[in-house]
């Protein structure tokens, strides 16, 4: 290893990483935004939504993981482009992202709705809430709290399979990385390097998700 | 009718290239973060020969099984990206003439026991010829130099480092990588002189826009032979570390 | 006086079972009323239908003069809008046995959540009111904490608490203290005694004959989803007249 | 939308795509039962009593997991030969996705260790075991029992993950997607029978899996 | 004749509480010693302790004449190798509360476990051996079945078959039947009686004092994690010398 070559390539190429770092994170957050809040609603839809309802839900978050995500990254990229639609790597990317994500809430969100007990929601409608308050005063807060630690994982998973966009050729930092290593050949630096970073972007999420679940615990 | 391709690039005033970043000397990052490389160089010249100026360009950095879905949907005007032409992918895309002719050639240390290509031939199985893993590798060598011992390496600076230590007479591998490494290191190593395995390196445009095709070629082959010679031969000098003698003036050489 | 409740011709079923087979019955306001039978004979789903939280299929509850549930329009019986039903289930208070105390808001905030949100109070009153009923309850000193730092009896009296803040027609009870450790049960039915003694109208389910007939203006006895027997307790405790009852009171401890 | 549907290019490939097919679920295959190997050892290095041991195996669960599984890749194909282990694609792909599954295993294991009654240890010695006998006749095959449903969904995780295959050109089902996209710009038609194929072998693994747990129980 | 358990002077604490204080106890060939005591006194850890299922700090423990767990290397006390103590482990045998069967493993082979693995004994050799002691607790017919289709009292006399197949010296029952539904206990406690009938060696920790004090030749009272009173039944249960026995006995249905 060549460690004062790699410090000054490292030095030298910091803006370009940078960059590919505030776009993984932008992918990252977006994907897991988007994903959060469409997710909801795939969780809302199994746990209430009427038979035809639950059974297309079902095949949505089927398909979607029983897919992997990099095939279904070449797929939003590749297909939507013929259909016309006409998305930026970024955006397919994102989208993939998105969908992946939903899947993943969906599934989070049900458990954590079938979880909470019945009498719940009659105690709830006994004070005359109606399914709207209920759901907002009763069941999501006590939903949340649940779904944070499975959540977290789910964004951890997000910001790796961030990586993935840089197949599409969006410049995340794995594809920046990649780029100086094609200059330098310092493939073993750089690529310790950037587990490293990755390591420590996830490390942070799981130490803030743990900081959050251990402020809104329900004593 | 559509407009031609040619006027929406002129009416919005710069051009789209779709190409890599991590293949240097062809299009890769350089240490002053600026998307630099031989394709790229092409692009360039398209861009100057459309408005004066070769940087006015916004480049699409795709992978390589981008380059066609990425043409066909209009995300980019031109892709230049070592593409190598075959008639199957002439089906999908319009190639234009082609920019460079690649080949496999042999890399040797400066001084070495064997002067050039005619010696490590004559050398027989004395020779070991270091080459990156591939089912069709040794097959590949021994087109050139049929004794020779093959050894296979699993990457790049690998193959370079058994040349380096004596362990390989000679490396075969790409004549634009092996050029660029020399480029790197000047010096060090020489071209044993013969090049086997040839493709030629197109341009791409979306299909069925003769107008745009047609002014991308004439570009190319100005670069080439005619006004932007210069240009070309800068790049090529550049990325390949070769100086191209001019072309001959007179009789233009493609109608002899 | 006309009657607070008023149920005519109550059938209830599930699926195949028919739980409710006729239940007719009406209470003045005031009226403390046990309903005791053996398990099963359908006493939970009585309450949980003057509750409205089981539809019914046939017969009508009243409430204050008022049919809840469904309306007839024409010959045909139609379920009123859910938010009509909501509105008309804050009529009534319940107590279950679970509590289903909402565990991530603390005691205050489980009283106070019906009346700003079903009674679009403001903050300040319904804070007042809850106040007030949890003192009643005796859980005023712990009003900030979480259902899950009480203990079963306490949390009982706040779900008490947040059932009656809603100044309901009707109490309903179903046994709030079975669940309960033989310690906790006597502070709940405290609470439950003090209710009635002041005037509160109650139907309660309850396994606790002794309190029963301590505290009911009228009893019930209900057998196979029927009223089998009903009258004052003395009558009904002193001097049942069908075996069934005599059967079922055997079999309980006073 | 008048997208003329054109299936032809991959009916002719389809030897292709059955080939990739075969070679995902091989290097699953593979890669589970090495990571089962891996992840035991990291479960039983993660409740040891020794800290250094301790240490290790929290170490490397916790830094494997928090990689993404690309990055993993690529280093291991082309940094790895500058340490001087250089593998071939194929090992050099198994020798990823093993670590990873391990990681990923050691957790589940982890889990079903910690849920076993301390008795059946306890039950073992009194009858004169030797703590490495009472682990492989007792403890391991009780264990594995217990968390063959989460096995299970491991192992469909990684037969998906070994899409990345492609990505340092080990053939399997999306490296030929791929390829046959490139070469014949049937787009729609590729993505859409690839992501068919998995979401199929996923559903038939996931059955087959189930059978296999059912077979397995203890009956009860 | 020399004893075939000589406990001397046994201490053992966990960290900073000392659970047993100085224990003395000697057992013959075909004694039955019952360890009764309140919950706390240490009777488990004393049954643990002989099984070598616990360290412990002072003293020593015969068996047979040989010392289990430590040997003296000229003033220095070690502990033997993990090999030899799972040797002399096998000396002992012990019944669970909580029967620990290997849920894997059919009733058979559970039993013959311990005697393929331990003994190196051939499958066959084990198997008949296995079939005798499954045979003696009543268990031979259900060989076959899984833990998981057994009902707790047979699970606990396959535990013992288990555990006597061994051929130990001794066997040591703690609490077999506190996990015991009231109806299992009768068949388990029939087996411990068939066993101490014929002749069998053996520690017991109960709470069924009559079941002490019908199967025990002596009777041993722990308190705070020393011997309080010993003594043949007839005494520790009729005639109790100490006040802590007698309130202890008092305290104990009999
Ligand atoms: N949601 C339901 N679905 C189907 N059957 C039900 C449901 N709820 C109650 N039942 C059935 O209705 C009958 C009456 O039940 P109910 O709970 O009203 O009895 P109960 O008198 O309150 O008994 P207990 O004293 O045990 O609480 C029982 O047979 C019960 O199994
Ligand atoms: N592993 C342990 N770590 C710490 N303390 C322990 C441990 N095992 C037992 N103890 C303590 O040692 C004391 C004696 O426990 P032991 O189980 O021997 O009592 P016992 O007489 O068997 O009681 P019981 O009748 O409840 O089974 C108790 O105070 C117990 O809390
Ligand atoms: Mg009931
Ligand atoms: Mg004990």
């Amino acid at each position: 290893m060549n460690f004062s070559l790699f410090l000054t390539e490292l030095w030298n190429a910091r803006m370009n990483l940078l960059a590919g770092l505030g776009d993984t994170v932008l992918i990252s957050v977006a994907s897991v935004l988007l994903g959060t809040f469409l997710g909801v609603f795939v969780g809302l839809a199994m746990t209430y939504g009427n038979k035809p309802t639950r059974f297309g839900v079902r095949l949505y978050i089927d398909f979607l993981r029983g897919t992997p995500v990099f095939v279904l990254i070449l797929a939003c990229f590749y297909i939507l482009s013929v259909v016309g639609l006409d998305l930026s790597a970024f955006q397919a990317g994102v989208l993939a992202l998105t969908m992946f994500c939903s899947s993943h809430v969906g599934e989070i969100v049900r458990g954590a709705l079938k979880a909470i007990p019945a009498g719940q929601t009659e105690a709830a409608k006994s004070i005359g809430l109606t399914f709207g308050q209920t759901f907002a005063y009763v069941l999501l807060p006590q939903a949340l709290r649940q779904i944070l630690p499975t959540w977290v994982n789910t964004a951890t998973e997000i910001v790796k399979a961030s990586t993935l966009l840089s197949i599409i050729g969006v410049v995340e930092l794995l594809l920046a990385t990649q780029q100086v290593i094609s200059r330098t050949y310092l493939s073993l630096e750089f690529y310790l390097f950037v587990g490293f970073v990755y390591f420590i972007l996830n490390f942070l999420i799981e130490q803030a998700g743990r900081a959050v679940e251990r402020r809104i615990s329900i004593p | 009718q559509e407009a031609s391709k040619l006027q929406q690039v002129l009416d919005r005033g710069h051009l789209i290239l779709g190409t890599g970043s991590t293949n240097p000397p062809w299009h890769f990052i350089d240490s002053d973060n600026k998307l630099k490389g031989f394709d790229v160089d092409m692009g360039r010249l398209v861009a100057k020969a459309l408005f004066g100026d070769p940087d006015k360009i916004e480049y699409v950095q795709q992978s390589g099984d981008a380059r066609i879905p990425n043409l066909v949907t209009d995300k980019v005007d031109l892709t230049c990206q070592f593409m190598t032409v075959t008639a199957e992918r002439a089906q999908q895309i319009e190639f234009t003439i082609p920019y460079y002719r690649e080949g496999v050639g042999l890399l040797q240390m400066e001084g070495g026991d064997y002067a050039d290509y005619e010696a490590l031939k004559a050398a027989g199985s004395d020779v070991t010829v270091a080459v990156l893993q591939n089912v069709y590798a040794e097959e590949m060598v021994h087109a050139a130099l049929p004794e020779a011992e093959v050894d296979q390496y699993d990457s790049v600076d690998l193959m370079y480092q058994a040349l380096n230590s004596g362990r390989a007479d000679a490396a075969a591998t790409d004549q634009s990588a092996l050029r660029w490494f020399m480029v790197k290191n000047p010096g060090r190593y020489h071209d044993a002189g013969y090049g086997w395995n040839p493709q030629s390196y197109s341009c791409g445009v979306k299909p069925g826009d003769q107008r745009w095709l047609n002014f991308v070629n004439t570009v190319l082959h100005e670069g080439m032979t005619g006004v932007e010679f210069p240009f070309y031969a800068d790049s090529f000098k550049t990325w390949f570390g070769t100086e191209l003698s001019v072309p001959q003036i007179g009789f233009p050489v493609e109608y002899k | 006086m006309s009657p607070i409740l008023t149920i005519t011709d109550l059938h209830k079923s599930f699926g195949d079972l028919e739980v409710l087979k006729g239940i007719d019955m009406t209470m003045q306001k005031g009226d403390v009323v046990s309903l005791i039978g053996s398990s099963g004979s359908g006493k939970t789903t009585l309450l949980r239908c003057v509750n409205l939280l089981e539809d019914f299929e046939r017969g009508s509850i009243e409430l204050d003069g008022e049919a809840i549930g469904y309306r007839h329009d024409g010959g045909e019986r139609r379920r009123l809008s859910e938010r009509h039903i909501a509105r008309q289930r804050a009529m009534t208070g319940m107590a279950f046995q679970q509590f289903n105390l909402f565990p991530h808001m603390t005691a205050i905030r489980n009283v106070m959540l019906g009346l700003t949100k079903t009674k679009k109070m403001a903050k300040d009153e319904a804070y007042a009111i809850a106040e007030k009923w949890l003192e009643r309850v005796g859980m005023i000193e712990r009003r900030d904490h979480f259902p899950g730092q009480l203990s079963g009896g306490q949390q009982q009296r706040v779900a008490i608490a947040r059932a009656i803040a809603m100044n309901p027609r009707i109490m309903l009870f179903d046994e709030v203290t079975s669940a309960l450790d033989p310690e906790l049960v006597k502070e709940v039915l405290a609470v439950v005694r003090d209710l009635a003694d002041d005037g509160m109208t109650m139907l309660l389910v309850t396994h606790e004959m002794r309190f029963a007939r301590d505290v009911s203006s009228k009893v019930v006895f209900m057998h196979h989803g029927r009223i089998h027997e009903e009258g004052p307790p003395e009558q009904i405790f002193g001097a049942p007249e069908t075996d069934r009852l005599r059967g079922f009171l055997a079999n309980s401890e006073m | 939308m008048n997208y003329d549907f054109n299936f032809s290019v991959i009916w002719r490939n389809w030897e292709l795509l059955a080939q990739g097919l075969g070679l995902g679920l091989f290097l699953a295959l593979v890669s589970i039962a090495i990571g089962c190997g891996i992840g035991l050892l990291a479960a039983f290095g993660m409740l040891s009593r020794h800290r250094v041991l301790r240490w290790i195996a929290v170490a490397y669960v916790s830094a494997i997991r928090n990689t993404p599984i690309l990055v993993l890749i690529l280093f291991c194909y082309f940094a790895l030969p500058q340490l001087g282990i250089a593998l071939d694609k194929i090992p050099s792909f198994i020798f990823t996705l093993s670590i990873y599954a391990g990681a990923y295993l050691a957790e589940v294991f982890r889990s079903g260790l910690v849920a076993l009654p301390k008795g059946l240890r306890e039950a073992g010695l009194a009858i004169g075991l030797t703590e490495l006998k009472i682990k492989i006749h007792i403890i391991i095959p009780v264990m594995l029992r217990n968390v063959l449903p989460s096995l299970s969904n491991n192992f469909i995780s990684l037969f998906k993950d070994t899409s990345l295959a492609a990505a340092i050109a080990v053939p399997e089902l999306t490296f030929y997607a791929r390829k046959i996209n490139v070469e014949s710009f049937r787009v729609i038609e590729t993505w859409m029978v690839a992501s068919l194929i998995y979401v199929v072998a996923c559903y038939v693994i996931a059955w087959f899996l189930r059978q296999l747990e059912q077979r397995l129980a203890v009956p009860r």
